[in-house]
């Protein structure tokens, strides 16, 4: 019952998150004489047996490293390859605290999905509370029988079923639900079986879960005509903030670097006019007005090809950059001490803008 | 949870009011609740309902039970386009509205306790609301609402609405905590029934609070703290029994957590015969003290065999310094969680982290709620929203190999 | 002219921007004998002739000063009394980079609403661009062309009408509008007239502005219905950061504060022992001991109102506070170079969460 | 602006394809243009076509305008919620889907420039395409559309356009600024005909670019920069000519601007007699070289003169301390407007310009555009969005009182 209690030593049979990389987390049993394949080598399961959860371990040759992670319904919801539409964090858990899950809740989900969410309502409602999933699409069903029984969570009652048209009960079980999930295409048609499943003797809160609007319209209309009150409809929009150091560029550094830049000129002028032989008859200092005529900024790039590819000149003089303060055309790592930095965050570059909108609402009946 | 379904004398309580304002109230049982201008009502009219309930103030301080807060069941505004006008425009002087009802009906009908009625007549009996444009009828429905119905709910109080209650009222008192956020805190730290966490808790209990409510009165939380005592004074208004607490929280400020081995308390054991020979007083005393230092002790034991299954951390005081030392009495694989107001602070703390080999994939997150208006026809989301709501930053205390670590294959 | 033209020094009968606060912009025509009064002074038109915009001036006694702006269309945009749902600077530049409005365009606006926005179009379309602005409200109508003719903005053609019945056509004007916007509870009882006045020989564009979703639906439908292309419907989130400085307080002087604290307990308890002539029969060290009873948060605050105010409780302690490196109980200056800071942002109290959508499209033929 | 409205010969433009990818191409009349799997055009199909048009490839390069990009005239899609499955239910297996379209048919339908006929046709005979939820349907259209719809549109390549090019390929080359942004600055900025303003540039620019289109042919910008050469490469494909630049832009790099005393090139003209001595190209090298001595002079001469209508910033350089010392060279009640790609920056430099007495209520502004599937039926927010965008600091130059300034009515 390794998602429901923290276990110190990894043991045969074990469930394990070997942490590859932060976009590469593999779960697996433990199995004596199994191995482990990664990018960074090959960990024989071994290796692992006797192991404390978390540890750091090196590859078979010794050259690469995982690290042992106990799973969590968040780890294993990275982990997923995802099958369908997962709910993410940032909504299982607002959805959790908002529908006020707790230890000993009786929860009703539909449909099961990849069963991430199951995961996360699981841990929280932990030993003495149910989960009871339900899930029409008969292979996914499957794999989450298979997956919950493997992952030790008695305390999920699965059934194969189409609640819209057959509804929630569950034969020999007072369903009893204090917490309503529905993750469904049509939450409006499952809506009117809930009567008969939920708790009479306490609040009842429901969260449908849809991506498009015109099916939160539909789900308002029915929790009305259902007498469910204090409807409510947000979205949760989460980030993910990557922390950088940006190097600190001063202008006085620029502009020693331009002084530095017209020294090397104007010397490099001398030993040509030298090398020439040329007895300079104009006077007058070349430097500025070369810079200034280069910068035309009306020459245009000749562009004969079909797609014009808009790169910026690349950097001619690669060698000697004299002095060079933010150290241009370097391999410079982030944070170099030898360089100012300022710590700055960015978001992802590719943000999840919007997963579903979720109807809230209660009642006391 | 027990307490949790059945409103009963004794409570603290959450009132919720039309005007979305919220307060916490003491259900004594033979007393009267005053709502300013939503009205009075006495106690023992509330009592043994279900949280969540919602009533409305009739005369004499008797309430009804109502559906919901505000009556929804009969739209207001009708969904045509034409029932609103385009922009005012016929609407010459919004100052002076025509109103067809006399404020003795108006007071007779708040006897009734028929407030929706008020509003429906109201806007009946107001000859150009059908002039205002959209904005405006909402505005006014809602000023009018908070106005003329003298309903109230009743909600269970727990965490959640604690922290509602104190941002609303003093955002920096629960540092700008979110609901959002301290759901993803609870989700993250792995909050669960069995739990040893150690939390830093700046919220004045409220996050402390949320995590017992997911402990099911299994586990333990160890609070660190800066001052002579911590500031957890929102347990005071929560369903949970001094002994409960007593078993399940305790507390050392920095100084005992950081130099347990100078702070122990040095206790030495009477022999026995002068104990017998103590007076009753001295004898309790004597028995307190040695109870209280035990306890310390206790405490101190707890963090020198460290293994514990979770920092939770909300604290002003700088983190970057303050976690690569308590780092070593997490168990493996167990979760950093720290909140902070300003994603700056977060940021220097990240940096600190990915350099600590004791750390794996830190990360920091942000998530935010954003409610909509859910009248059906006129579906946009919220004009204006709270802002903030703070920053989680999650990581994961791991056992890095000793001798060789190298870069390859972490995060 | 000053919304189309920068000018450098304040003359009689000029429009000044009195800035007094963030909060508080006044617009006013300067006269000579006339004065300003605000919370910080009386501040004689006579001042300000002559003095140059950007200027800060004192008010007549000397202890209160103000800034006088040039007028721009965000200014203008912030000083304005809220008549009507404003369109606000977020919305509006980003209305105007996406429609393509540049200087000569030909811009369709209904309704002109407050005329802030009407402002911003002037401005870019400039003197050989021509604004084609409608309200139907006519005091709101009368109110705008007031402000337009003072405002020396001779590229708006302001008309009383009611585009949704009888369209925009401009008596002895071709209007030949490339932009459109239309912020009006039903654009799509406008859309069908827009055929007869934009133009034939080149792209138009065309953004709605409704707050509500179900309009936005409406507006899809009628664009799609008249052969408007490329349908794209956005909205824009703007937030304003404040720039703040928080403590860094040290976990090390929080440990040193309370060893001091210890300290003066421990030399506390011995005068007290000492004025009390006690002989100390029990040798342990009392201070942990009483902090750690104290710390019992089982205690109860008696709470005998019938509203509880849960208010922390409050500092005893406000004299001597010994060792005090965060300066608990003092009033700290946010920056004093005497405590380390780190720079922080934060987000307004109150966010406008939403103005409306933004529908876009365009048509070639 | 001119050549705006009609697609011409010898232009650059922005190529949008059904994939959502944008590519830039040159115009050459005998030329054809190949768009990888969307097919090859020839140019000559496309002239003379407004701006905005869209075309459907045809056999032999040849095009027909379409009416749009995508066929949205025909919901492909019902809008009864019947016409997609609950969850995949019956889907067994979506790696096989069974097609009755051969692909004989599909290739002749394609030659036919009939696109989306051979999407309708797929889709219809798949016969577990109603079986698919939403969510695999709209993923499942959009492959199709992408692989099938050999259609394009051309755009006129202005700065918008342009700057979305660059960020789709290489945000960093354009410092990550959206289009937001973009718009932003150059409202704040007060962009307009006549305006006199000073920019730092390091989008290649495509800012200067922007601020050319809001000027009309009227003003100046004076571009400052760290290097021997600004890199203003976004121009060379846009429809300037190089008498405009060469009459509107200038530019002077950070030595130069910041030391102009030492950085004048020290011009001695000849005695006409000496001039009239010169051979031919000697004369004509004096003469150029005098014309660009006086350029610099003049420029300077400027930066002396100062009153500059606005200061636009959009550099890697931090702005902290170089701000302060270029302020001067602004008008009283002129803009000054900083983007940066991280608002920890614009923090830092709005603590430095908030002390300083010439500037007045500086402002961080934050812009994202959110964009929505605007089929009728299924309305949600794209699932994803590009992160990023920049941040926006704005705030106003102005003319403090001498001696005595409180902080009064100071925002």
């Amino acid at each position: 019952m390794s998602f429901l209690y923290y276990k110190d030593v990894i043991e045969e049979e074990d469930l394990v998150m070997a942490f590859i990389s932060r976009n590469d987390i593999k779960p697996m049993i433990v199995k004596s004489g199994e191995t482990l394949n990664t990018r960074y080598g090959v960990f024989p399961h071994d290796l692992m047996i006797g192991a404390r959860y978390g540890e750091q371990i090196a590859s078979a040759k010794g050259y690469g490293f995982i690290h042992l992670l106990q799973p969590t319904p968040e780890l294993w919801t990275l982990s997923l390859p995802h099958r369908t539409q997962i709910v993410y964090t940032f909504d299982s858990s607002y959805v959790v605290q908002r529908l006020r899950v707790l230890p000993g809740s009786r929860v009703i989900e539909a449909g099961t999905g990849s069963g991430s969410f199951s995961h996360a309502f699981a841990r929280t409602i932990h030993s003495n509370g149910r989960l009871f999933s339900y899930e029409f699409h008969k292979p996914r069903y499957e794999e989450a029988k298979g997956e919950f029984e493997c992952h030790k969570l008695p305390n999920i009652t699965l059934t194969h079923r189409d609640v819209c048209t057959d509804g929630f009960k569950v034969d020999g079980v007072n369903v009893d639900g204090d917490a309503v999930f529905l993750d469904l295409p049509a939450p409006w048609e499952a809506i009117e079986h809930l009567d008969e499943v939920v708790a009479k003797d306490r609040r009842v809160s429901i969260c449908c879960f849809s991506p498009c609007i015109e099916q939160v319209v539909k789900t308002i209309e029915a929790l009305t005509a259902k007498n469910w009150n204090g409807i409510e409809m947000v979205e949760v929009s989460g980030r993910k903030w990557e922390a950088h150091r940006e190097m600190v560029r001063d202008v006085d550094e620029a502009v020693a670097r331009l002084k530095d830049i017209k020294k090397r000129a104007v010397a490099g002028l001398e030993r040509k006019r030298k090398l020439n032989q040329t007895s300079d008859e104009f006077e007058n200092e070349d430097i500025d007005i070369q810079t200034t005529e280069e910068n035309d900024i009306s020459h245009k790039e000749p562009a004969g090809k079909g797609e014009t590819d808009l790169k910026p000149k690349s950097d001619q003089n690669t060698k000697d950059r004299g002095y060079n303060p933010f150290g241009k055309g370097m391999r410079i790592r982030e944070g170099d001490p030898a360089y100012n930095w300022i710590n700055v965050t960015r978001s992802e570059p590719e943000v999840k803008s919007h997963t579903s909108y979720l109807t809230f609402a209660y009642r006391n009946q | 949870m027990p307490g949790c379904n059945i409103i009963e004398e004794g409570k603290h309580v959450l009132v919720r009011l039309p005007s979305e304002a919220v307060k916490v109230v003491l259900l004594k049982g033979d007393s009267c609740i005053s709502l300013g201008k939503f009205g009075t009502f006495s106690v023992s009219g509330v009592l043994g309902y279900k949280f969540g309930q919602s009533f409305e103030i009739l005369e004499n301080k008797l309430v009804k039970p109502v559906c919901s807060l505000i009556d929804d069941s009969k739209p207001l505004l009708l969904e045509d386009s034409n029932t609103f006008s385009e922009n005012n425009q016929n609407l010459i002087n919004t100052g002076s509205l025509v109103q067809k009802l006399s404020t003795q009906d108006i007071e007779e009908l708040k006897k009734q306790g028929k407030g929706q009625d008020i509003i429906n007549q109201i806007i009946a009996g107001h000859d150009s609301f059908g002039k205002k444009t959209q904005y405006s009828q909402e505005k006014y429905l809602k000023r009018k609402q908070e106005k003329f119905l003298r309903r109230f709910t009743i909600d269970y109080l727990g965490a959640s609405e604690m922290l509602q209650y104190y941002r609303l009222k003093d955002p920096q008192r629960v540092l700008d905590m979110s609901n959002e956020s301290l759901g993803l805190i609870l989700s993250y730290a792995n909050i669960r029934p069995g739990g040893n966490y150690i939390l830093v808790d700046e919220t004045g209990g409220v996050l402390l609070y949320a995590m017992l409510e997911r402990m099911e009165n299994e586990g333990s939380i160890l609070v660190a703290h800066e001052n002579e005592h911590p500031n957890l004074i929102a347990l005071n208004y929560s369903n949970y029994s001094p002994e409960l607490l007593e078993k399940m929280v305790s507390n050392l400020n920095w100084l005992q957590f950081l130099e347990a081995d100078t702070q122990r308390p040095q206790w030495n054991n009477y022999p026995q015969e002068k104990i017998d020979r103590l007076t009753p007083p001295r004898r309790s005393h004597y028995l307190r003290k040695k109870r209280a230092a035990d306890r310390v002790n206790n405490i101190l034991d707890t963090v020198e065999q460290g293994n514990f299954d979770g920092l939770i951390y909300a604290s002003t005081l700088y983190p970057p310094t303050l976690i690569p030392r308590i780092l070593d009495t997490l168990g493996g694989s167990r979760p950093v969680v720290i909140y902070s107001p300003f994603k700056e602070i977060l940021s220097e703390t990240f940096h600190v982290l990915q350099k600590d080999y004791r750390i794996l994939a830190p990360s920091i997150y942000e998530t935010r709620v954003r409610q909509y208006q859910t009248i059906i026809g006129r579906i946009h989301p919220l004009m204006t929203t709270k802002g903030g709501g703070g920053y989680v930053l999650h990581a994961t205390r791991v056992i890095p190999k000793e001798g060789g670590v190298t870069a390859v294959g972490r995060g």
